[in-house]
C-alpha cells in the first residue's frame, strides 16, 4: 500500500516491541499508526575516507561529493588516467554500476591497447593421454564436505561400496575434496595409478565441476572424463532426520556415477579463430562510442547506419543536464569517427542478411541497390531509438504544442518567441507509464525541468509550470529539481485517472488540471505547451530474427542478464548498447556504448574460442536426412551435407559452434542418429539400469 | 501410456525455475505421495528375461 | 505296418486315456483362426479346418526358447556361470497334423541333426514327440504338396496317419512310436481295408489343383540362377516383413541373444528371419544383402536352390501355400518356382542384347 | 472404382511413352482372390498388367522411399498424404514423381469377409457398391459398404490431396463419421482393464514387423528395435517387449500417419494396431489442430515446437 | 504395504530444476528421499525410450522437470 505523506515521529509503544509512527497525509491530515518493524530506505553517500582519497588524488568531486565527470565521458574523473565506476561516480543501481566498470575497463584499455599480451606468458599445456579404448579404470572419491556429508551419509560405507563396483580401481574419502592440497593429491593419484576415469561424490557439479576438471586436465586427463554425484545438496541436506536412507541413496548415486562415467569418452572441444574485425549496427552515439573503443584498441570497425548522417537521436537534443551544448560535442564525436582510419561508415545501408557464428559472421550489406559482403567476428547492435508522436493532448493540431525535442530545436535555434511568451506548460508521462506502455521513459523529467530552467534565464519572469505524476530526476539530477523551484517554476501533480486537459484557441492554450495541495481545479492559459512523449525503440524484427536476439513485449531488446550481462546477449558474440535496449540519457548511454565494446574486447583479445565438448555429432550412416533435427534445434545447429558432397550427401550433420548441447534434435530423431557427447544414450541408460539392482 | 492401462500417477512433468526451491520441495512431495498411493508397478515392469 | 479302426464315439475318451502318458498338443481355433496348442485336461483337437495359420515349428522350435541361463549375483557361488535351462522332455503327441507339416520336419532335421551337427534343444523335442497325422480331404486352392514331394495322404514324418470315414476314423500306424499312442489310447480294433486308404489318397490327390515344376531346379547353372533378371521384378513389391520365413514349417533360422536384467541373465534364441537387414548386418556397418532384391533372392535360392544342390532332397518346401497366402503383397513361391525351373541362361543372354 | 483400371492403363502407357517417367507403380492382378501385387511397370506389356479394384489396400508411398528415378504411382487419399510426409521429409522430391489421383471409395477387408463366409474362397467380383464372393459350395452377395477396412469406413480424405492427374472425378467425401468412437470407448475403461485389453489385443503378435515395414513412415535405416549400444529392448516374445514396440512405433508415427490401415492389412495375425497410432492422431488433432500430410508447406506437428502449444500437463 | 518405499527416477534439466534441488539443499528443505536424480543438460533431452526403459527397469514412477 502506497500512501503519500509527510513522517513527523516514531515512538516505541511501551511494554510491547511495536512502533508507533505518526505522519500527515496529503489532505494535511495527522495519522498515527503502529507496526511491528519499520525499514528506513536511506540513499547513497561517499565514504568521507573517500573524499579525503579524492582530494589527495586531484579527483574534483561534484557537490554532492560524488566524483565529478564529464556527460560525454562518464567513466573519466578529472585526473587523467584515472577513471571512475560503480557508486562513487553518482547514487546508482548495480545494471548500471555494472556497465560503468565495463565502459571503464576499455576506458583503461584504450590507454593500456599498445601494451597488450606483452607480459603474459603462454600457459603451458599438459599433454592428454589417449584412453580410447583402454579398459576403464575408475578413481572414486568421496567427500566428506567436514560434516555437511559426513553428517548424516556414512563415508566410509559409501567408499567399501564404491570398491565393489565394476571397474573400480581406487577409493578414498576425502575430509574436503575441493581443497588446494586435495586437488594435487587427486592429480598425483591419478598419474600414480593410471586412473583413466574420476567420479567425485561431493556437492553440485554446477559450482565445482570446472574445478575438479582443471585438476584432471593438470594430471593429463582429457576434462570429460569425469563424473561428479551430487551426494550433498540432493542427499545430506535435505535427509538429516534419516541418515541410513540417506546412505542408501548416496550408493546409489555413487553407483549411476560410476556406471555412467565408465562410458564416458574424451570429448575434443573445437578452436576457432575470431575474426578480428566489429561491427556496430546504428551509428547513433552509443553506436559511434562503441566504435571508437573498439577502433583505438587496434580493432578495424564498421558502422552501417540506416539514416544518411551519423548522430541519430542526439542531434534533437539542445543541451546535457550537466550543461554542456550537445550540438558541438556530437560535432568533435563525428569527426573523431571519421577521421579514424580503422573506422569504416556505411551510411544509408542496411543489413539484408546474417549467416554464420560467434567469430565468424558473414554479412550482406544493402545500400540502395548497390550490395557488399562483410565477414566480422562481433557485432554490437546500438539501433537506437526515438520520441513517440502523442496522440493526446490534440498535439499535432496546434504550432504551440510541442514534444520535448521540438523545443530542443527551438532553443538550438535560438528561437526569438521564446523570450518574449508569457508562459509554458510542460506536461509530463505523456504516453509513458500508460496501461499499454507500462515502462517509464526515465529521461523526460530532467530533461523538462532542464528546458524549464532555460525558459527562466531567457525571460525570469515567464510563468513556468510543469504537470507530472512523480518527478523522478535520480541522482544528482534532483540539484536541478530544486534550482527549478527556487527559480519559480510551479509543479502541479495529475494522476492518471483525471488527466489536465487542453483547448486551444486564439488567445492561447488553456489547460485545466486541479492542484494537489489546495484540491481545487486550476486553468492556466499558456503560449506554448511541451509534451515530454514517451522514448520508443526503433523495433528492428529482422535484425532480431538474423541474430536470434529476443526482444521484450515493448520491442526493446533482451539482454543476457540484468546485472551479469547487461550489454551482451546470450547469443554469443552480439552484444547492445544504447536507447534499443532500454531509455537512457546521453551519458548513460556513452557509457553503455564503451561497455559493450570492451565485451566485445574481452571476445575478439582471444583470438580463438573453444567450443563446449558436450555437444550433438551425427552418425550418418544411420541417418534418414527425415529433417526433424533441423526443424526443431532453435540454435539451427544442424544442416544437411550439400548434395555435391563427397561423402553422406543430404545426411544431416551439426555445426559444434552453433549447437549448444540441450539434446533437443537427440531426442526427436526417430533412427537414433544422432548422439549427444557427455549425455549418450548409453551412458543414460547405464544410470537407468543399475537402478534395478537399487538396494 | 494412459490408455494402455499405465496409472496417470506414473509420470509427472513440471516446470521449476533454479530459484524456486520451495516449489521443488513441494513438487516432490505431492509426487511421492501421488506414486504411494497407486502402489508398486507390477504391470509394465521386466523382471526377469519372459519368453512368451 | 498295422490298420485301427476308431470309432469317433470312442476318440474323445481315447484321448483322454493316452492323456496320462503323453502331454497332448492339437489345433485349436482362436479368435478367427487355428493354432497348435498344448490341450487342457479333455480339450479336444478341433479339426473343423483346412491348416493352421502358422505351421506347427513352434512345438520344435519355439520361436523365443531360453537355452541357458546364469546369474550376476556375486553373492551366489554359482555366480557368472551358464547353466542350461530345465526343459520338458516327457513323452507328448501332436494330434490332428498335416501330412505336408509332418514332412517339413524331416526337412527341418536334415539341418538339426547332421553327423557332425546335433541340435538338442530341436532333438530332444523331436523324439519325445509322437506325430499324429491327419489326412487332408479339402486342400486349399494354394496347396501345391503334391509336387513338392509330399501329399495330402503322405506318410513320411508321421507316426500314425488317420483317415476320416465320417462316422469313424481309420488310422495306419506306421511306427512303433504310433503304435505305442494306438495302445495307450485303448485303440486296437484292427481292421484290414488299405484299398479304403489308398482310394482317400487318390482322391484327395485329385483335389489339388496347383502344382509347380520342379524337375531342372537341380541342373539349372547356380550363378546364371543368381544373375537372372527376373529378381528385381519379383522383389519389388515385397516389403522385407518376415510373415513369410516366420509362417513357413521349412524354415530354420535363428538368432542368439543374451538379455540380462539387474542381477538375472539368460541366453536365448529366437527366429529370426533373411527378410531382415539385420540378418546380415557386420559390426561395422557393412551388409552383405543391403538391398530388397539380393534378400528376396536369398530365400528363394535357398528353398529351391542351394538345398536342392546340398542335400538332394528335393525342395525345401512342403507346398502348405501358407507363405502365398499370408504375404501382405502377394509374392508367390508357385510363380517363383516356375520362372526359376523354365529359366534358360542362354536366352537370358539373348534378350538382354 | 470399376472403370479406373482402363483409365490407370491409358495415363501409364502415355507417361511411359512421353518418357515423362522411367517407371510407373501400380498394382498387378494376385495370384489368389482378394490380394493384388504391387508392380512396377516400364514396358507396354507391363502396363497391359496393370490393376485396380477394391483390394489395392497396400501403401504405394512404401515405394518411393529414397528412389532416384523418375517414377509415376498411383495413389489413393491416404497414399498421397504419405507422399506429401515424403516429400517433407526429404525422402522423394516432388519434381521426381508424377502423382495419379485415384479418389477412392474404399478399400475390402480380406480378414473380415473370409470370417463371414464359410470354407475357401474361390472367386470375387465386384460392382459399383456390391461385392460377390464363391466358396465351394454357396455364393453370398455383400454390400461393400459391410465389408470395409474399419479405416476406410472412417475415412474423410477419400480425394488425394495432392496430385498431377486424377483417374476420375472428386468422390464424395464422407462427412458424418465418427473417427474415434473405439478409442473413446477404451478410454472410459479402467486401467486394470485397459491393460488387459492391450494384453489380449497384443499377445499373437509374432514379431514379424509387417505392419512396421508395410508403412511409409516407418523408413529409419536402424529401428529402435534393433538398437545394440545398448540393447535395452528385448526381442523375443515377452509381452512387456512385444507391446514397447508397438508403443514406440505408433508414437514415432505421431502426427504423420494418415491411418491408411497398410499395417493392418499386412499384419498375418489380425492385430488391430490403429488403436495405438488412431489414438495419437485423435491427440494430434484435439491438441495442435493437427492432421497428417494435408499441405507441403508444413511440418508435422511433432517436429516444431510453437508458442502456443498446450502444456496443460505440466505441473 | 506401509513400508513399501516407492522408486522415482527424476530426470532434472541441468539449469533450471537441478539448480533449484541444489537450492533446495542449501536451504536444508527436508523431502522424502524415493527420488533418485539423472541430470540431462535439458528436458528437450528427454526421450520416450528413457520414460520406458526407467519404468521396465523397476522404477515406480517417471519424473521430468524442465
Amino acid at each position: 500500500m502506497f500512501a503519500r505523506s509527510r513522517v513527523h515521529t516514531i515512538d516505541p509503544v511501551p511494554d510491547s516491541d511495536d512502533l508507533s509512527v505518526r505522519y500527515i497525509t496529503e489532505e494535511g491530515e495527522t495519522v498515527t499508526e503502529t507496526f511491528d518493524q519499520i525499514v528506513l530506505s536511506i540513499g547513497l553517500q561517499t565514504d568521507p575516507e573517500v573524499v579525503a582519497m579524492a582530494n589527495r588524488l586531484g579527483i574534483e568531486l561534484t557537490e554532492g561529493n560524488f566524483c565529478k565527470t564529464d556527460t560525454f565521458s562518464p567513466v573519466q574523473t578529472s585526473r587523467d588516467g584515472i577513471y571512475v565506476c560503480g557508486a562513487f561516480q553518482g547514487p546508482k543501481d548495480i545494471p548500471q554500476s555494472v556497465v560503468d566498470a565495463s565502459a571503464a575497463a576499455s576506458a583503461a584499455g584504450e590507454s593500456l591497447s599498445t601494451a597488450r599480451n606483452t607480459l603474459t606468458q603462454q600457459a603451458e599445456v599438459i599433454p592428454q593421454a589417449n584412453v580410447v579404448g583402454d579398459r576403464p579404470k575408475i578413481g572414486v572419491i568421496v567427500c566428506e564436505c567436514g560434516i555437511n556429508i559426513a553428517g548424516v551419509v556414512d563415508v566410509p560405507a559409501v567408499r567399501d561400496y564404491a570398491a565393489s563396483l565394476p571397474y573400480v580401481e581406487y577409493v578414498a574419502k576425502n575430509l574436503y575434496a575441493c581443497s588446494q592440497d586435495s586437488q594435487e593429491t587427486m592429480s598425483e593419484l591419478i598419474k600414480e595409478k593410471g586412473l583413466n576415469r574420476v567420479v567425485v561424490a561431493a556437492c553440485t557439479p554446477k559450482t565445482h565441476e570446472p574445478l575438479f576438471q582443471e585438476t584432471l586436465i593438470n594430471a593429463g586427463l582429457n576434462k570429460y572424463l569425469f563424473e561428479m554425484c551430487n551426494i550433498r545438496n540432493h542427499d545430506s541436506w535435505v535427509h538429516k532426520n534419516n541418515p541410513d536412507l540417506a546412505t542408501a541413496k548416496a550408493k546409489d548415486l555413487v553407483r549411476m556415477a560410476v556406471s555412467k562415467v565408465a562410458l564416458m569418452q574424451p570429448l575434443p572441444e573445437a578452436e576457432l579463430n575470431v575474426n578480428q574485425t566489429a561491427l556496430v549496427v546504428g551509428g547513433g552515439i552509443s553506436g559511434m562510442t562503441a566504435a571508437k573503443s573498439l577502433a583505438s584498441q587496434g580493432y578495424t570497425t564498421h558502422i552501417v547506419e540506416a539514416g544518411e548522417r551519423l548522430g541519430g537521436n542526439a542531434h534533437h537534443i539542445f543541451k546535457t543536464a550537466t550543461g554542456d551544448r550537445v550540438k558541438d560535442k556530437l560535432a568533435a564525436l563525428v569527426d573523431s569517427i571519421t577521421g579514424s582510419d580503422n573506422i569504416k561508415v556505411h551510411l544509408n545501408t542496411r543489413l539484408s542478411s546474417v549467416e554464420g557464428f560467434v567469430g565468424n559472421f558473414k554479412s550482406t550489406l544493402k545500400n540502395g541497390d548497390s550490395e557488399s559482403e562483410l565477414e566480422y567476428g562481433v557485432a554490437v547492435i546500438a539501433t537506437g531509438g526515438t520520441a513517440l508522436k502523442p496522440d493526446e493532448y490534440s498535439y499535432g493540431k496546434d504550432p504551440r504544442i510541442l514534444t520535448s525535442l521540438e523545443l530542443d530545436q527551438k532553443l538550438i535555434a535560438g528561437d526569438p518567441a521564446l523570450k518574449t511568451m508569457k508562459s509554458a506548460v510542460f506536461i509530463q508521462c505523456v504516453g509513458s507509464r500508460e496501461p499499454d506502455r507500462l515502462y517509464c521513459s526515465r529521461v523526460c523529467c530532467t530533461h523538462s525541468i532542464d528546458n524549464a530552467l532555460e525558459l527562466k534565464k531567457l525571460n525570469p519572469d515567464m510563468d513556468v509550470y510543469v504537470l507530472y505524476r512523480d518527478i523522478r530526476t535520480y541522482g544528482e539530477r534532483e540539484y536541478l529539481y530544486k534550482k527549478a523551484r527556487q527559480a519559480g517554476v510551479i509543479f502541479i501533480r495529475y494522476d492518471l485517472q483525471n488527466k489536465p486537459t487542453l483547448t486551444a484557441d486564439d488567445n492561447g492554450v488553456r489547460i485545466l488540471a486541479t492542484d494537489h495541495v489546495l484540491q481545487r481545479p486550476v486553468e492556466i492559459t499558456a503560449d506554448l505547451v511541451t509534451l515530454a512523449s514517451a522514448v520508443i525503440p526503433n523495433k528492428d524484427e529482422a535484425l532480431a530474427q538474423f541474430y536470434k536476439v529476443p526482444l521484450n513485449d515493448d520491442g526493446f531488446f533482451v539482454e543476457k542478464h540484468a546485472k551479469l550481462g547487461p550489454s551482451e546477449f546470450a547469443t554469443d558474440g552480439v552484444f547492445l548498447c544504447g536507447l534499443s535496449h532500454y531509455p537512457k540519457p546521453i551519458d548513460e548511454a556513452i557509457a553503455q556504448g564503451r561497455a559493450s565494446a570492451s565485451k566485445a574486447i574481452t571476445l575478439l583479445a582471444k583470438e580463438t574460442i573453444h567450443t563446449s565438448g558436450t555437444i550433438a555429432e551425427t552418425e550418418p550412416a544411420i541417418c534418414s536426412s527425415c529433417g526433424v533435427c533441423v526443424s526443431i534445434c532453435p540454435y539451427s545447429a544442424p544442416s544437411f551435407i550439400e548434395a555435391e558432397a563427397r561423402m553422406h550427401a543430404g545426411k544431416a550433420s551439426i555445426n559444434p559452434v552453433l549447437c549448444k548441447g540441450c539434446g533437443l534434435c537427440v531426442a526427436s530423431c526417430r533412427s537414433g542418429a544422432i548422439h549427444l557427447k557427455g549425455f549418450d544414450n548409453d551412458q543414460i541408460f547405464a544410470q537407468i539400469f543399475t537402478l534395478n539392482e537399487a538396494v | 501410456m494412459e490408455l494402455m492401462g499405465v496409472e496417470p500417477d506414473r509420470l509427472h512433468f513440471s516446470w521449476i525455475s533454479s530459484a524456486e526451491s520451495t516449489k521443488f520441495v513441494n513438487v516432490v512431495k505431492e509426487v511421492t505421495e501421488k506414486v504411494k498411493a497407486i502402489g508398486p508397478n507390477n504391470h509394465f515392469i521386466k523382471d526377469t528375461a519372459k519368453v512368451a | 505296418m498295422t490298420l485301427v479302426k476308431i470309432d469317433k464315439k470312442n476318440w474323445a475318451e481315447g484321448l483322454t486315456a493316452a492323456a496320462d502318458a503323453y502331454r497332448l498338443y492339437g489345433p485349436v481355433k482362436e479368435k478367427d483362426y487355428h493354432q497348435f496348442k498344448a490341450l487342457e485336461k479333455g480339450e479336444m483337437p478341433d479339426f473343423d479346418m483346412v491348416n493352421t495359420r502358422l505351421s506347427p515349428k513352434a512345438l520344435l522350435f519355439p520361436q523365443s526358447e531360453e537355452m541357458l541361463e546364469f546369474s550376476l549375483d556375486e553373492s551366489r557361488d554359482d555366480h557368472h556361470i551358464m547353466k542350461a535351462v530345465a526343459t520338458d522332455d516327457t513323452p507328448r503327441a501332436v494330434v490332428g497334423i498335416r501330412p505336408c507339416d509332418a514332412k517339413s520336419t524331416l526337412l527341418v532335421k536334415l539341418n538339426f541333426d547332421t553327423p557332425d551337427v546335433k541340435d538338442p534343444y530341436w532333438l530332444n523335442a523331436y523324439h519325445a514327440t509322437t506325430f499324429i497325422g491327419m489326412a487332408c480331404d479339402t486342400p486349399l486352392s494354394t496347396c501345391f504338396c503334391t509336387t513338392a514331394g509330399c501329399g495330402p495322404y503322405h506318410e513320411e514324418g508321421l507316426d500314425m496317419l488317420v483317415m476320416d470315414q465320417g462316422d469313424a476314423y481309420l488310422a495306419k500306424l506306421l511306427t512303433d512310436k504310433g503304435k505305442a499312442f494306438a495302445a495307450a489310447a485303448g485303440w486296437s480294433e484292427t481292421a484290414d481295408d488299405p484299398a479304403v486308404f489308398d482310394a482317400g489318397r487318390k482322391a484327395a490327390e485329385g483335389r489339388i489343383v496347383s502344382t509347380v515344376k520342379t524337375d531342372n531346379l537341380a541342373d539349372t547353372d547356380l550363378l546364371e540362377l543368381h544373375g537372372a533378371p527376373f529378381w528385381d521384378d519379383i522383389a519389388f513389391s515385397c516389403i522385407n516383413c518376415g510373415t513369410c520365413t516366420f509362417s513357413c514349417p521349412t524354415c530354420w533360422c535363428f538368432d542368439i541373444q543374451d538379455e540380462v536384467h539387474g542381477k538375472s541373465g539368460v541366453r536365448m534364441k529366437n527366429w529370426d528371419s533373411c527378410m531382415f537387414p539385420i540378418f546380415t548386418v557386420h559390426t561395422t556397418g557393412h551388409n552383405p544383402r543391403d538391398t530388397k532384391t539380393q534378400r528376396v533372392r536369398q530365400r528363394f535360392m535357398h528353398k529351391l536352390k542351394y538345398f536342392v544342390d546340398k542335400y538332394e532332397a528335393g525342395i525345401m518346401c512342403v507346398g502348405c501355400g501358407r507363405c502365398v497366402r499370408q504375404c501382405p503383397v502377394n509374392i508367390d513361391i508357385r510363380r517363383l518356382c516356375e520362372q526359376m525351373n523354365s529359366f534358360k541362361p542362354a536366352d537370358a543372354c539373348a534378350a538382354q542384347g | 472404382m470399376l472403370g479406373y483400371t482402363e483409365k490407370i492403363k491409358e495415363i501409364a502407357g502415355r507417361l511411359l511413352k512421353e518418357c515423362t517417367v522411367d517407371m510407373v507403380i501400380g498394382f498387378r492382378k494376385g495370384t489368389m482372390p482378394m490380394m493384388n501385387e504391387p508392380c512396377f511397370a516400364t514396358t507396354p506389356e507391363a502396363v497391359d498388367t496393370l490393376w485396380w479394384d477394391s483390394n489395392c489396400g497396400i501403401n504405394l508411398a512404401n515405394y518411393l522411399t529414397n528412389r532416384k528415378e523418375k517414377v509415376a504411382v498411383i495413389a489413393k487419399g491416404c497414399d498421397s498424404r504419405n507422399i506429401v510426409t515424403h516429400i517433407i521429409e526429404n525422402k522423394i522430391k516432388r519434381d521426381q514423381v508424377y502423382i495419379v489421383g485415384v479418389p477412392c471409395t474404399g478399400m475390402i477387408d480380406k480378414r473380415k469377409i473370409t470370417g463371414m463366409v464359410k470354407g475357401e474362397i474361390i472367386a470375387v467380383s465386384e460392382t459399383e457398391d456390391t461385392i460377390k464372393i464363391k466358396t465351394a459350395d454357396a455364393e453370398t452377395l455383400f454390400d461393400k459398404t459391410e465389408v470395409l477396412q474399419q479405416n476406410c469406413a472412417l475415412c474423410i480424405h477419400r480425394n488425394p490431396v495432392i496430385f498431377d492427374e486424377m483417374v476420375a472425378d472428386a468422390v464424395q467425401e464422407q462427412t458424418d463419421v465418427d473417427r474415434y468412437a473405439d478409442i473413446q470407448k477404451i478410454e472410459t475403461m479402467g486401467t486394470e482393464e485397459k491393460w488387459q485389453f492391450f494384453d489380449d489385443l497384443l499377445s499373437p503378435c509374432i514379431r514379424c514387423y509387417a505392419c512396421r515395414n508395410a508403412c511409409p513412415l516407418c523408413y529409419c535405416p536402424t529401428c529402435f528395435v534393433d538398437e545394440a549400444k545398448p540393447q535395452w529392448m528385448g526381442k523375443g516374445q515377452d509381452p512387456l517387449d512385444v507391446r514397447t514396440f508397438h508403443f514406440l512405433r505408433a508414437y514415432h508415427c505421431a502426427g504423420r500417419c494418415t491411418d491408411c490401415g497398410a499395417c493392418e492389412r499386412a499384419c498375418p495375425v489380425g492385430i488391430n494396431m490403429r488403436l495405438l497410432t488412431r489414438k495419437l492422431e485423435m491427440d494430434c488433432q484435439e491438441q495442435f489442430g493437427w492432421e497428417a500430410g494435408l499441405s507441403l508447406d508444413q511440418r508435422p506437428a511433432m517436429d516444431v515446437y510453437q508458442a502456443n502449444d498446450p502444456e496443460a500437463f505440466i505441473k | 504395504m506401509s513400508d513399501w518405499e516407492p522408486k522415482i527416477v527424476s530426470f532434472l534439466c541441468n539449469w533450471c530444476s537441478y539448480g533449484a534441488a541444489d537450492l533446495a539443499g542449501v536451504g536444508r528443505m527436508q523431502y522424502p528421499s524415493n527420488i533418485r536424480v539423472i541430470r540431462i543438460p535439458c528436458t528437450g533431452r528427454m526421450d520416450p525410450k528413457f520414460a520406458l526403459t526407467a519404468l521396465r527397469e523397476g522404477a515406480d514412477a517417471v519424473w521430468v522437470s524442465g
